[in-house]
């Protein structure tokens, strides 16, 4: 039995449901020599901004009991040189590119990105990053918050962005939220295709020794297996109440992680810290998956879809 | 100058003394394109997320279809990693980053290696590279018993010149204050100096190289995530900018680094 | 030298800064095999409600990477027969029990119990726990809610406890909020005289063979070091904003997590589910802080609090 | 009757077969105490947190200052047990749980131990303790390997009789089938009947013995998170509300449990 692995997102058809996620991947070039790119369902970019950003100071990763915590502050080339220099090797794999993009201080940037981004036909889907936790837009009741921990906020963003393309949209969500329905709801309703569950949880860590944070920047996001189980829990919670199909990440590490998303409501899964420890893991899962459907003579992943047991 | 991924068989492990341990590993793959300066990401644990990340170590020697690393235990990783034995499969990635310079410009070169403590673990490799040049090779560690490979050094037909601290063998104080005073010497017509220690060692010695207006190359080390460019993790500060240690280094030009 | 390791929480007095977390420690009497609970500077009672609740239907703790899952439903005999049965033996111990307290449905037996513990001189402080993630308390925007994830509901409940009690009232807080420091602060304007950061994130997990969530209830409540870095980060958070001692808990496993806790900001902390993989650690991280001290020459345990390097 | 947390040396931990380890430690403080049906938790890593929680395993057997384990790898945590070496130290709490009811009104009693699968681990020490009785001893697994123990039990002078569901050894079906047709033999005149084995097992048992009006004790299992009655994890629904296996049992008479 040939079991079916592909899905539809929004208007993205991948060939199986295999992401790798943005920022865990480069420009996928780092990873040629490991893995036979084109097998993966899809590739997102690392997040680019409009100007090229060069992140923020060194001291940017440590590690943590089952995870990492980072702050690499969205260092990337920028829209220009992510065009001209990174695209088309991507491009060249011949699998959809998922381009990333986020705003630096204006929320107006994601326009921008999203117009430019709209008339390449090499970009298969756009990824809304509001909710990179190493940087803050916007100030409500004199505190920081992200875009993604604003309802009000992401709606208002998403519905604009939602005006200036045409392509497949996926809204990357944060976990660091008193109710990510919410926030998701607010992403559907603005014309959000797709959501993307979840980004870093934020974390700190200090060196006892020297009493200093280990990251340079105090804070950062929190990735890896640690954090799996919130993020099952919160793309459980949104399937059950938002009609959208779901990217789901956060400590996939292999075939049992990943179906552990899937079967939680995913329709697709994005690797992310795992990349670094194993950089064939992505292609593992794919085969993986493959192998789980044929035992259990499931003919489609669909089926397994949210389709949690009781 | 591809990067290899695999399970390389661990040939032998075997403790040097205090906590510095030699590895010795089948990695045919790795030895046969592998560059002085360049590293290899390792896996301590078979599998599992304690830890979860690999470790980046220098190539301390490759040999046909061997490979061989030094290290410090100082951690999990490193105490894991000691505990491996002759016959397990280690997982490893290599050979990463770019290597020292040993380009077309060595004709006539008359090089000199600094090594501060761990350092000397990439420039035995370096120095059987360099052999014909018959380099000079200055090793400092805290004490006599921190001082690793003279004889490896030796035996490449380097002249080795020792230091500690604590004056335990070789000249008393720091590296750097040897390096300082062979400057003094003037005999050794150094014309390229490559070195792999603490930060504080190296941003000494690109102050020294530079006033003597000799070319320096230095091995850096940052926290990695990935090793192989994709994290943007282990940025350093380059006067172009962010550069990653893992891609575009270990080995960069010190004149390049905003110490 | 003898450092001093003593503190003060609110008016609570502890000879160390090292307490035991709610619900982790049982009534401390399934502990005395292993350990001289007389060394432990506070101890904190499973939280008690004024009815006794026989809790979740069993499947009520899993395993996650570095951590786990609870979902115990907070079973507790009740307050009489805590009060009879299970504080004697506490006030034997001679040292400070906080008494950890909930409602179950009406936020008025929050009243009832703290007027009746604030006649008991066995009891030191109180601890309001109106973070539990098993039970949910009200409603807002049709979504339910923990009041401690709710600013005004906070404010409100800490504010009518703080009438009924003079003892030192500690506010326990959910980590699973947009802005920890919002909450805090609602609850230290409302009288509480200090805060335990944290309660634990919500998550999930399932069992790929039978697709079905590893917990009874779905989801559950994340523990252990997986949590760590958004335990510091949240009380590092707290600590730059408001002027409350905090009692910091989250992953600790050993000297080294504690004083992570300490310099982050905690005045006192407490130790979760590390009881559970070592029923003696609790004390060993009292002798290990004092070793400490000891090692750097530093004589007050309260020099190092908050201290986070640059 | 005070449980104990210590380091126990190991002394060997071979396989028996299959995926079935042994395991036997010093602990005097353990093995002097314990009674048949109470349990171990055991840190199956030095330290660290792959995997975080101990796992509760019943005691095999004890001897003078000496302990065993009987255990099957099903996961990570066993997995890792049985790489454990002699020599080395393995951390453990016990004895745990309440054990057997083997009280006063056993004077003349004629018991028979039912095992399922890994349920014959805590059952040999119950035999011997039995010993005076000769006990029957039923033992069933899912095919004629997984049947283990069955010597020990000879050599404790029980009567033994066998049961694989695939019938490659002894009866052909379940354990609880087995029963069944000793009952209808109706020559055991059993007065009290022991039982470990999977719940479906435990509940047929519990209906059998009910209609027969024969005591029936049951050692449950729960997923543990601390076994010192702490968590409130464990819960086991029982006529008088939710009892905790690791404190309140894990040994239960059958008629108490809401099955
Ligand atoms: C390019 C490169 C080459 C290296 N070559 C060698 C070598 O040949 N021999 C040797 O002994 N050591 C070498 N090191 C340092 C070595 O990587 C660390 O000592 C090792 O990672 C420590 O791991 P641990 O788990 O034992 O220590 P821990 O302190 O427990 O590690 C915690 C985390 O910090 C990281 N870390 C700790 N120290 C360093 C360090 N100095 N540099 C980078 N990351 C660090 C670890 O990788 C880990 O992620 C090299 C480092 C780099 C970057
Ligand atoms: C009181 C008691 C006595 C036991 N005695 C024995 C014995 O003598 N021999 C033996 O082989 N096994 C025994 N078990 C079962 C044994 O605890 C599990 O097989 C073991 O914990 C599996 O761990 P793992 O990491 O290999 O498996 P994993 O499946 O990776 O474990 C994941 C988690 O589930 C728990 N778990 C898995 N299976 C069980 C189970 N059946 N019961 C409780 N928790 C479980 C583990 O402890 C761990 O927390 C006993 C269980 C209990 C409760
Ligand atoms: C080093 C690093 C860099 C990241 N950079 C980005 C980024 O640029 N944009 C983004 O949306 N997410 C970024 N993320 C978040 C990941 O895409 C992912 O959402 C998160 O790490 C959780 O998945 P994981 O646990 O599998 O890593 C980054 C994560 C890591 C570890
Ligand atoms: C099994 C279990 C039961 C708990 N019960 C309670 C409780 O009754 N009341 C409460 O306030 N917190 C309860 N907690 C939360 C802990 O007190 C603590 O806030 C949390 O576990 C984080 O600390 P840790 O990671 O050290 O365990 C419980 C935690 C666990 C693991
Ligand atoms: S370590 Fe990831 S880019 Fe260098
Ligand atoms: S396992 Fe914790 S109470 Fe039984």
């Amino acid at each position: 039995m040939q079991p079916n692995l592909s899905v539809t997102v929004g208007r993205l058809r991948l060939k199986n449901p295999v992401m790798v996620a943005s920022g865990t991947f480069g420009y996928a070039e780092e990873f040629a020599d490991f893995l036979d790119l084109k097998s993966l369902g899809a590739v997102v970019t690392k997040t680019i901004t409009v100007r090229p950003r060069t992140g923020n100071p060194p001291g940017r990763t440590c590690e943590t009991p089952a995870g990492m915590l980072n702050s690499i502050g969205l260092e990337n080339p920028g829209l220009d040189v992510f065009l001209k220099e990174k695209l088309p090797a991507l491009k060249r794999i011949g699998i959809p590119v998922v381009a990333s993009i986020a705003s630096e201080k204006d929320p107006a940037e994601f326009l921008v990105l999203a117009r430019r981004l709209d008339k390449i036909d090499a970009v298969a889907a756009i990824e809304l990053n509001i909710s990179c936790p190493n940087i803050r837009h916007h100030a409500a009741s004199g505190r920081q918050r992200l875009v993604s921990q604003d309802p009000a906020a992401t709606y208002a963003l998403v519905k604009a962005v939602r005006k200036a393309t045409g392509k497949t949209l996926i809204t990357k969500l944060s976990p660091n939220v008193t109710d990510i329905v919410e926030i998701a709801q607010a992403a559907r309703k603005a014309g959000s295709d797709a959501l993307s569950l979840i980004n870093t949880l934020t974390g700190m860590s200090l060196e006892v020794k020297t009493r200093k944070p280990k990251l340079t920047t105090g804070i950062g996001g929190l990735s890896g297996p640690a954090i799996r189980p919130v993020a099952v829990r919160m793309i459980w919670e949104v399937r059950q109440h938002i009609a959208l199909p779901i990217v789901g990440m956060g400590g996939i590490i292999d075939t049992s992680s990943a179906l552990e998303f899937l079967i939680a409501g995913a329709t697709a899964i994005s690797v992310g810290t795992a990349n670094f420890v194993n950089p064939r893991v992505s292609i593992e899962i794919v085969s993986g998956l493959k192998a789980y459907l044929q035992e259990q003579r499931i003919p489609d992943i669909r089926h397994i879809i949210g389709r949690v047991g009781h | 100058m591809s990067a290899w991924q695999g399970n390389a068989q661990i040939l032998s492990n075997r403790r040097i003394r205090g906590a510095y341990f030699h590895l010795s590993v089948m990695a045919a793959r790795i030895s046969a394109v592998a560059k002085p300066g360049q590293f290899v990401m390792v896996k301590v644990n078979r599998d599992g997320q304690e830890p979860l990340l690999r470790r980046p170590l220098g190539i301390h020697n490759a040999g046909v279809g061997r490979l061989s690393l030094l290290y410090e235990v100082i951690g999990k990783g490193t105490q894991i990693l000691s505990q491996r034995r002759p016959g397990e499969l280690l997982d490893i990635i290599g050979p990463l980053g770019n290597g020292f310079d040993t380009g077309p410009r060595m004709r006539g070169a008359r090089p000199v290696l600094v090594a501060g403590g761990m350092g000397v673990a990439p420039l035995v490799f370096l120095a059987r590279k360099l052999k014909a040049h018959t380099p000079l090779v200055l090793i400092g560690a805290k004490t006599g018993k921190g001082i690793l490979c003279a004889e490896e050094f030796n035996a490449c037909g380097c002249r080795v010149r020792l230091s500690s601290d604590d004056g335990t063998r070789g000249f008393k104080g720091k590296v750097t204050g040897l390096f300082k005073s062979m400057l003094r010497q003037g005999k050794t017509g150094m014309t390229v100096v490559y070195a792999c220690g603490p930060r504080p060692m190296l941003r000494e010695l690109s102050v020294l190289c530079r006033q003597q207006g000799i070319p320096l190359q230095v091995s850096l080390e940052a926290h990695m995530a990935c090793g192989i460019g994709a994290c943007l993790g282990c940025a350093v500060e380059t006067h172009a900018g962010y550069r990653r240690v893992c891609k575009d280094g270990p080995v960069f030009p010190a004149a390049e680094i905003v110490w």
